[in-house]
């Protein structure tokens, strides 16, 4: 461990990486190190762990927001859509009824509405985690793999202002006895 | 589980990142091109205008129209009055090459034609689908001119097809005819430019003769 | 469609166009018909090439392979490309002619209306008349000369033949006949004639299977002399029709249905009322106001009862000679005779002069006699009915003329035997055997359309010309001169009779054109003959060239025989039962007596009651099944006069009890790959004793099923489906009585019990020309010839008998019959019932329920009210005609056209498209004849007149029930019809705004005759 | 809670209804990597089961009779079919109609229940949203192929073209258009993303570089961040509140097709909710029929457990009453309407012809779910598999008989027919569920049939250890933070 350590001293740093095998002690070291004032930093679980959020402080997302403007260009593009076809551009008369009403225009305009709405959802949750993204030093780890199985994670980057070797991995130990493990960046 | 035999970790390489910019330029590029080239690439402004195949004889009609100042109606003569303007028959060329070029060979399988009564075999330009009951009379009639849809014919060495002839071009005069019509005198009179505006103009003979063209389905297609 | 005999087709254009280029260049002229624009050759391509060009124009207007145009060389004079010209010619079935005109399209004849200077036409035509035009281009017409030698074919040609005859027939006759098809041609006669004076000792002899000879027959025993009679129904106001069909089996049945309409019609004053006792429901019977179903064989008893009463209740004069006739009247069967006999009597007494009897050509020639007396008795000789002299007074009757020849057969003093047309082989009475006899002519010579059964036995067999190829000429029914123009150079090498019959005779002229030119010039007056010749061409009659009226006096040596004669029929004419059912041999609506056998549109027409096609079958009434063990659709077997046959039952009401009926015509061996095996061959049971009816048939379920291709639902069906029926016709077919019309002429909307029709949207508005049809029931007779008029006119494919199984097929307008029956009894109780017809066809709904459900808006509305359907926008989904509460639209389940030979596609009407696989057709209300119109009328700037455009089915309907016209112009017909009381929509109640109205049917029954089934229950019934 | 005995059954037996425990949605003694090691076994074994093999080999040879019948049909036209006039639709739209509703169990699965909280669907949903995928394919294939013209099917899309002609979007088949092709849009998306993280422990548990590859793109390098979790969360509730409304849609546009017309039968105003109430209806009885076995032979008892099956039985129950109401509905206002039309085609369907298909729709859609009023039954896996299968037998009954006896005899008695499928049609249908089941068969053998993720969420395990808490997901945040700061 040592040696390998100092071995790969002039490697860069991509930050430190720390386990545990209890959601308590998760959410515990989580809350601390978000007192610590730590910004880029995050929490690895193989799945959604209720509190963490806050034990992280992590901010609300703003994906409701894209959605529903994705959702409101739907229903436009769904009525404009109808209304230029078949009321505008080549208007002809249909079993005596009217070129254009909403009642006929209402299904097609709600699926335009879901359809906009869904794929903004899912591709915004993909801009906004920044996926995909194959490689990442995290999965230089061969612990980390447990990440999608039953091990819970603390990674703090090397990039985050407050960050630094020495105190950083001492805060670290402080929370848990498990060993705190250093990432490098790839290359 | 973590003690796995197989030391070395399967791993991406970095280079992998451009693969989210990668999609999203790819996405919308390809996007593009797929609209670019269906709205082009398949139009009948690509497919058919232009199309000018070899006639069995070397007709000109720059030389007969445009030079000679034949009338359209010469040869087509029963455009006026029925659905098809119907290509003349061997006699109508006969009328004058008994006595004119009667050495060219060029018209040889005219003469031919003359002698034996087999027909020349004319390949047809304008050519719409069959399900379009398209009639002559009912155009010329009204003042729609032979060049709105031929194209200046009379300066044409070999007969070429000028417009689209396509469902929504036919759409396009038939929900505004005032920009292709003209009075009924210079209908075949292929290079007339009105003197006055031709909207004005279009206008002013839409009232005069009512002409109000239908644009329902049966009215071309039965 | 072999090569060699391709060039011939286009002849008639010039001389030069021996050739097949020249052939695909006409057909190449024209842009605007596109199944013609390709070479017959490559006509599966052109398909492939409608679909492409299809498939592309829908995102490209891509280029499919270049086409050639070919114009003439020489265009020949008054020739405008493209321009349908129409000519006056003539059709003769069973010794009357027709007159029609044809139109031709390019040199083609596509379609055959009727002309309205002709007397038996007045501008209608039957179905078989307009059908008759695709029998001009069958692929299977013969189309060789044949002589047989020692079980050898040799093809000859017509000079093999003329040396061949001449050399045979150079002497005085011995040993020649001549057997030659009924023909009122003066051609014909004159050439039989001079056949005759040149051979003394040839014999001359005519046979027609179905034939009014008994009627022939009738009058020379009343009168003496043949004499041939005329009803006149305009003013009649009581017709007595005694197993007489008026309405179909007569030669001038057009007129008679156009009178009836007139006499019938709630305006004029006749008030006509018709009254029919017969054994099968006949199109009269449908229409009657008292019909008694009632044996074939009880009949003559029927009109002795009448006879009885008029001279005994009614003190009605009978002629001294015919006194007799009053004394012999037999007991009625049952009340239901005696009442109607009864009331017939009264109401025949009471309308002295303006009434009339008329007795069908099944019944024997007695009870012709006897209506002859009492047409005289009652005063309406010269009134409603009035006879001139027989053309061939001397004529023995077909059934004698045929038997002799027979007899004379067999003692071999034939040894040719010239076969003018017909099929004896097929359809001359079974005893007479002649087919074996044929065997005994050393040589036969068989003209004929087809290679048909007759041909296969004769030594010669002669390729007939079609009456669309030949000149020829022939009189009407009345006498009036009637001309015959070929529309076409005999596509096979045909040729007609008179032009065999010069051959056969070796004179000058042998061309038809100068032999009927000949004739007509020893008619016509002595002034300008080219004059007289060019009209009566133009007009296809001359006119006022009918014969007169003769005023016939009795005969009392005939009378006493016809007394006899009825003496014996009453005593036969004990009802029929179980153990001795009585079965009927009826001429066919649709094959006639068979020779229309290849024809499809026929085949597939639907018989105006069962609605079978594709087959003929045993008709029986429900109960009478039951009490014989009889099901639906159960193969019988049949026996009588030694022959056997096997046919499916159909069980349908109206029948008369234990009176079994069988169309002839069907079970053809040699008719063509259409007509061969279709239906039952009932001439091997047809004696020359028993024409018409048999009396002691064996009739034998064997418990087999097969599926009789019907178009509609068969009679006997589950009950709850029966008895929403009964509930439904009272809506969907408005009836009232004449009386209580004239007393409420509101009385039919009486049905109406709808809400008030709101639409949830503003009402469209409809200016300019807005096109509507009217339908009257009252009028109309399901006489099929609209929809062989609309399959002509629209190029609607046959689809043949599995399609139709399966309920596809493709008539654009069909004939709704319905049956009302007593409410209250169960499907198999049924014993008669009252028939009535709808004719049915898209009604154009301004609120089209098809229109809105079209995902890609393929049918639309115009801005003139009409319904279009958009075949090249079509791709099929089918929901237009799930939503179509009329179910008139009809779907290219298949690619019916792909295997029509190339000669059936000549008869395609250019104007219209051929609908590939895959895409919903159904009525345009005929909107290539509206464009037409509407583009002459724009083009010299003025509006369109009323009865400018006349749609098919209205133009060829005999009692004109069918009007067409614009609803916006209060003037025209159609506004008028509209406004009629009598008009109603079906379904009204769905708020579809139907274009197509229908004048609701007015019955005119006695006073006091009980009152219809489902007339007076369905009243009070919900309708919405 | 029923307590655990020696019996090596019943410790699977978690049914109980104790108000004071809520009831546990895994049996056994497993724990987070248990779970993993449970359901990554289905797809990391070396090879399937026999049996997998065999129904492999059957339905991947009926995929291949669907195809041949489809060139037949191309080739020869709609003709090859039962159709004609009157009837003019018939097995494909029936088919259509039966695939579009099985495919509502999926989404109604993950998105209803989901909102509603309701933490039994864990195990589920990631199967019932693969199986809503390819009964949507199923579904798909028909309209598709129904129509007369199938080269010119495109004209469906409103693409600009030289005929200047659009789609007409009064057509409740467009309509249809629309929501088919949404649903089955965000039915995909919804479903792999929540599939995104499970693959993602494919992935690491990957011993060959092929599978790692495979895994590894397919889960687009998840690594489990929180904050990632956050978003994802989030994107999944929204999709949840999307999918509700389109399940709900999809179902009621599909009777748009009939209720839109002017039909007797066809044309009725309850027919959305009863359209979407048989949809979930055979949705779940499908559900049911596939899982029974599956569980069994990928011994996934203690995840999918007896529990989950007596849920869907009592939804299946409820959804069973619901379109016997509907049934009995429509017979009610046939006869109050008072309209012929309207009581004759009741009358007729109950009675007329097709009174043998109306009687077996009966039988199996709201008698044979009537058992499940009782516990042993519910709880019962051989008589509920039956019981499922019997129900998807009614449902497509029930379309059969909406769409063919309605259409067999409608206003005009002279029209009236009687529709016959022809063998093709049959074939068609059969080859149908080839396909379906030879996509569920490669599903069940490549991607992870269980939702590990979110299952793992639901176990004890994932909560604080305190009193009160033990089996309640709802852990807030704030005791986190007060915890830390006091």
């Amino acid at each position: 461990m040592q040696s390998s350590e100092s071995a790969r001293e002039e490697a860069a740093l991509y930050g430190y990486l720390i386990e545990f095998d209890k959601v308590d002690e998760l959410l515990a070291a989580a809350a601390k190190v978000r007192d610590a004032g730590f910004t880029r930093w995050d929490a690895h679980t193989p799945f959604v762990i209720h509190g963490l959020d806050a034990a992280m402080g992590v901010k609300k997302t703003v994906l409701p927001y894209i959605v529903f403007l994705a959702g409101l260009t739907g229903a436009a593009a769904g009525i404009l859509l109808q209304w230029f076809t078949n009321a505008f551009d080549y208007p002809f008369l249909i079993s005596g009824k009217p070129l254009f009403s909403l009642p006929a225009n209402i299904p097609v305009a709600f699926e335009t509405t879901i359809l906009f709405a869904a794929i903004s959802a899912l591709v915004g949750m993909f801009a906004l985690n920044g996926l995909p993204q194959l490689f990442h030093p995290l999965f230089r780890n061969r612990s980390f793999k447990r990440a999608t199985d039953d091990r819970f994670f603390i990674s703090i980057e090397a990039a985050d202002p407050l960050f630094d070797a020495t105190t950083t991995r001492r805060l670290l130990e402080s929370i848990s006895d498990q060993p705190v493990e250093k990432i490098e960046e790839g290359e | 589980m973590n003690e796995d035999k197989s030391n070395d970790i399967f791993i991406f390489p970095k280079w992998t990142w451009v693969l989210r910019p990668a999609i999203a330029i790819g996405g919308l590029g390809g996007l593009l091109y797929a609209t670019v080239v269906v709205a082009f690439g398949f139009s009948p402004l690509t497919t058919d205008v232009g199309y000018a195949p070899v006639q069995p004889v070397p007709y000109s009609h720059a030389i007969h129209v445009g030079q000679l100042g034949m009338d359209c109606r010469y040869c087509h003569n029963t455009v006026e009055h029925t659905a098809s303007a119907s290509i003349p028959p061997t006699q109508t060329c006969m009328n004058c090459h008994k006595t004119v070029r009667v050495a060219s060979e060029k018209l040889i399988p005219v003469f031919e034609s003359y002698s034996t009564g087999m027909p020349v075999e004319w390949v047809r330009v304008h050519d719409l689908p069959d399900y379009v009951y398209f009639n002559h009379s009912a155009h010329v009639a009204r003042g729609v001119g032979c060049v709105s849809c031929h194209g200046r014919i009379d300066t044409m060495e070999v007969v070429t097809q000028k417009e689209p002839l396509s469902m929504g071009w036919c759409l396009d005069c038939h929900r505004n005819p005032e920009r292709h019509l003209r009075p009924l005198e210079f209908v075949t009179q292929l290079d007339w430019v009105p003197a006055e505006d031709q909207l004005a103009l279009g206008q002013r003979l839409r009232e005069t003769n009512n002409i109000n063209p239908p644009t329902d389905c049966n009215t071309c297609h039965r | 469609m072999n090569r060699e005999s391709g060039p011939r087709y286009w002849r008639s254009l010039d001389e030069l166009a021996r050739t097949p280029e020249f052939q695909e260049a006409v057909q190449r002229e024209f842009p605007d018909d596109e199944w013609d624009r390709l070479p017959p050759a490559t006509r599966r391509q052109f398909l492939k090439v409608m679909g492409a060009s299809m498939a592309f124009a829908g995102l490209t207007a891509c280029r499919w392979p270049a086409e050639k145009i070919v114009p003439f060389a020489h265009r020949p004079d008054g020739r405008t490309p493209g321009v349908p010209e129409r000519f006056a010619t003539s059709m003769e079935l069973g010794g009357a002619a027709l007159g029609m005109v044809v139109t031709s399209y390019d040199g083609r004849p596509i379609k055959a209306e009727g002309n309205s200077l002709h007397p038996d036409s007045l501008g209608a035509l039957t179905a078989i008349a307009q059908a008759d035009i695709l029998q001009l281009y069958d692929p299977e017409r013969s189309r060789r000369l044949l002589y047989r030698e020692s079980g050898q074919e040799f093809v000859k040609s017509w000079e093999d033949f003329t040396i061949f005859v001449g050399e045979r027939c150079a002497h005085d006759g011995e040993g020649i006949s001549v057997l030659a098809e009924a023909s009122s041609s003066p051609a014909v006669s004159r050439l039989r004639d001079r056949f005759l004076a040149a051979r003394p000792q040839a014999r001359w002899y005519e046979y027609e299977p179905i034939s009014r000879d008994n009627e022939r027959e009738g009058t020379r025993l009343a009168f003496g002399k043949a004499l041939r009679v005329h009803p006149h129904l305009e003013g009649a106001r009581v017709v007595a029709c005694l197993d007489a069909d008026p309405l179909f089996d007569h030669p001038a049945t057009l007129r008679l249905a156009r009178e009836t309409a007139g006499a019938r019609s709630p305006e004029s004053e006749t008030r006509s009322r018709l009254y029919v006792g017969e054994s099968t429901y006949s199109l009269t019977g449908a229409r009657a106001d008292h019909r008694l179903a009632v044996a074939s064989g009880r009949v003559p008893s029927l009109l002795a009862q009448v006879a009885h009463l008029l001279a005994a209740a009614h003190s009605i004069e009978l002629p001294d000679a015919a006194a007799g006739f009053a004394g012999i009247a037999g007991s009625p069967g049952d009340e239901r005779e005696a009442r109607f006999v009864e009331m017939l009597a009264a109401d025949l007494a009471a309308h002295h002069g303006s009434g009339v009897i008329l007795v069908g050509p099944r019944q024997a020639p007695a009870v012709h006699a006897l209506a002859a007396v009492l047409n005289q008795a009652l005063g309406n000789a010269g009134t409603t009915v009035t006879y001139t002299a027989d053309p061939e007074p001397e004529r023995p009757s077909h059934m004698a003329a045929i038997t002799e020849l027979a007899a004379r057969i067999r003692a071999d003093e034939v040894q040719n035997l010239v076969i003018l047309g017909g099929n004896p082989v097929y359809n001359a009475p079974a005893d007479l055997r002649f087919g074996e006899l044929l065997e005994k002519v050393r040589y036969s010579f068989h003209l004929s359309l087809y290679e048909d059964e007759t041909s296969k036995l004769s030594t010669w067999h002669l390729p007939a010309a079609h009456g669309l190829e030949a000149w020829g000429d022939g009189r009407a029914w009345d006498g009036t001169y009637t001309l015959r123009q070929p529309l076409i150079e005999p596509l096979y090498g045909g040729r007609t009779a008179i032009e065999v019959l010069a051959l056969v005779l070796g004179e000058a002229p042998f061309s038809g054109h100068e032999i009927v030119r000949a004739v007509m010039r020893e008619s016509a007056p002595a002034v300008d003959f080219e004059e007289f010749w060019r009209r009566a061409l133009r007009d296809g009659v001359v006119q006022g060239s009918a014969w007169d009226a003769v005023e016939p006096i009795p005969d009392p040596s005939g009378l006493t025989v016809a007394l006899d004669g009825m003496r014996i029929l009453l005593e036969a004419g004990s009802p029929p039962n179980a153990q001795r059912p009585e079965l009927v041999l009826v001429v066919d609506a649709r094959v006639h007596d068979g020779r229309f056998a290849n024809n499809g549109w026929l085949q597939e027409l639907p018989d105006a009651i069962t609605k079978i096609t594709w087959d003929n079958a045993l008709l029986v009434s429900p109960s009478t099944a039951r009490e014989m063990g009889i099901a639906d659709g159960e193969i019988v077997e049949v026996e009588a006069n030694g022959a056997s046959v096997e046919l499916p039952a159909c069980v349908v009401p109206g029948q008369a009890r234990f009176s079994l009926t069988v169309a002839l015509g069907y079970g053809r061996t040699a008719a063509g790959q259409v007509g061969n095996g279709v239906g039952a061959d009932l001439y091997r049971m047809r004696t020359t004793g028993a024409p018409h009816q048999l009396s002691q048939p064996k009739v034998r379920p064997t418990g087999r099923r097969y599926r009789l291709a019907v178009t509609q639902d068969h009679f006997a069906i589950d009950t709850i489906g029966f008895n929403a029926r009964n509930l439904r016709v009272a809506d969907l077919v408005r009836e009232a009585t004449l009386d209580a019309y004239l007393a409420d002429p509101e009385i039919i909307h009486h049905h109406d019990h709808h809400p008030p029709l709101i639409s949830l949207w503003k009402d469209q508005v409809f200016e300019g020309e807005q096109w509507g049809m009217s339908i009257d029931l009252s009028s109309c007779i399901g006489c099929n010839a609209c929809i062989v008029a609309c399959q002509a006119e629209n190029n609607i494919p046959v689809v043949g008998r599995e399609q139709v199984l399966n309920q596809r097929e493709m008539h654009w307008i069909r004939l709704d019959r319905y049956f009302k029956t007593d409410p209250s009894l169960a499907p198999d109780e049924v014993e008669d019932a009252e028939v009535v017809f709808q004719p049915m066809t898209c009604v154009q709904c301004e609120n089209a329920p098809c229109e809105q459900v079209c995902p890609v808006a393929a049918t639309q509305h115009t801005t003139d009210g009409l319904n279009a359907m958009v075949y090249n926008r079509c791709i099929g989904t089918r929901y237009c005609s799930n939503n179509c509460p009329f179910k008139v639209r009809r779907f290219n389940f298949f690619n019916y056209h792909k295997d029509l030979k190339d000669t059936t596609q000549m008869q395609f009407n250019p104007e219209v498209t051929v609908r590939s696989r895959g895409v919903m057709e159904k009525c345009t209300f005929c909107v290539q004849r509206i464009q037409a119109v509407r583009i002459a009328a724009s083009n010299d700037n003025r509006p369109i007149a009323d009865g400018e455009i006349t749609p098919a089915c209205a133009q060829t309907c005999p009692s004109q029930a069918i009007r067409f016209g614009n609803l916006n112009d209060p003037s025209s017909e159609v506004s008028r019809l509209r406004e009629d009381p009598r008009s109603y929509a079906t379904l009204a109640e769905l708020n579809i705004r139907p274009r197509l109205h229908y004048l609701a049917r007015l019955k005119n029954p006695a006073e006091g005759a009980p009152t219809s089934f489902g007339e007076g229950d369905a009243h009070g019934k919900e309708s919405v | 809670m029923s307590t655990t005995t020696i019996d090596g059954m019943s410790y699977l037996d978690n049914t109980g209804d104790d108000p004071r425990e809520r009831a546990r949605l895994i049996v056994g003694d497993n724990d987070f990597a248990s779970i993993t090691n449970t359901v990554c076994g289905v797809v990391e074994r070396p090879k399937p089961p026999k049996i997998w093999w065999v129904i492999f080999a059957i339905s991947s040879s009926l995929t291949l009779v669907l195809l041949a019948m489809i060139a037949y049909l191309v080739t020869n036209g709609i003709g090859v079919w039962g159709l004609q006039i009157p009837v003019g639709w018939g097995y494909a739209i029936v088919n259509f109609v039966f695939w579009v509703g099985i495919g509502h169990a999926g989404t109604l699965i993950s998105a209803i229940l989901f909102l509603l909280r309701q933490r039994w669907r864990t195990s589920i949903n990631r199967f019932a949203e693969g199986m809503t995928i390819f009964a949507v394919i199923c579904a798909g294939v028909f309209p598709g192929i129904h129509v007369g013209r199938i080269w010119f099917a495109y004209w469906l899309a409103p693409i600009p073209n030289q005929m200047s002609m659009w789609p007409n979007f009064r057509s409740p088949l467009l309509w249809d258009v629309f929501a088919v092709g949404t649903y089955a849009t965000v039915s995909l998306l919804f479903w792999y993303m929540g599939m995104i993280p499970d693959l993602a422990t494919l992935r690491d548990r990957a011993k060959t570089k092929v599978r790692w590859f495979f895994y590894g793109v397919l889960s687009l390098g998840w690594r489990s961040s929180n904050r990632h979790w956050h978003r994802f969360e989030m994107a999944y509730l929204l999709l949840a509140a999307l999918a509700t409304p389109l399940v709900l849609s999809v179902h009621s546009v599909v009777s748009f097709d009939f209720a839109v017309s002017i039909m007797p039968g066809w044309h009725t105003t309850i027919f959305p909710p009863y359209f979407v109430a048989g949809a979930i209806f055979s949705g779940f009885a499908m559900v049911v029929t596939l899982v029974i076995p599956t569980r069994k032979i990928f011994g996934l008892e203690e995840i999918i457990t007896l529990r989950h099956l007596e849920n869907m039985a009592k939804i299946m129950l409820a959804t069973a009453m619901m379109v016997g109401l509907a049934y009995s509905t429509e017979f009610f206002m046939a006869w109050y309407s008072g309209n012929q039309y309207e009581a004759f085609t009741f009358m007729n369907r109950a009675f007329g012809p097709y009174a043998w298909a109306y009687w077996t729709m009966v039988t199996c859609n709201v008698l044979v779910p009537q058992l499940f009023w009782f516990k042993k039954l519910r709880t019962n896996i051989v008589a509920l598999w039956i019981a499922s299968v019997l129900i998807n037998v009614g449902m497509w009954f029930e379309r059969f008989v909406i769409v063919v006896s309605s259409l067999s005899r409608d206003y005009l008695p002279t029209s009236w027919g009687y529709y016959r499928p022809s063998i093709v049609d049959i074939l068609t249908f059969l080859g149908s569920f080839g396909l379906f089941f030879t996509l569920f068969l490669l599903f069940v053998r490549f991607l992870p049939i269980v939702g590990m993720a979110e299952v793992k969420g639901v176990m004890p395990q994932a909560h604080l250890d305190r009193p009160g808490h033990r089996g309640h997901g709802d852990y807030h945040g704030d005791i986190a933070g007060t915890e830390v700061v006091s």
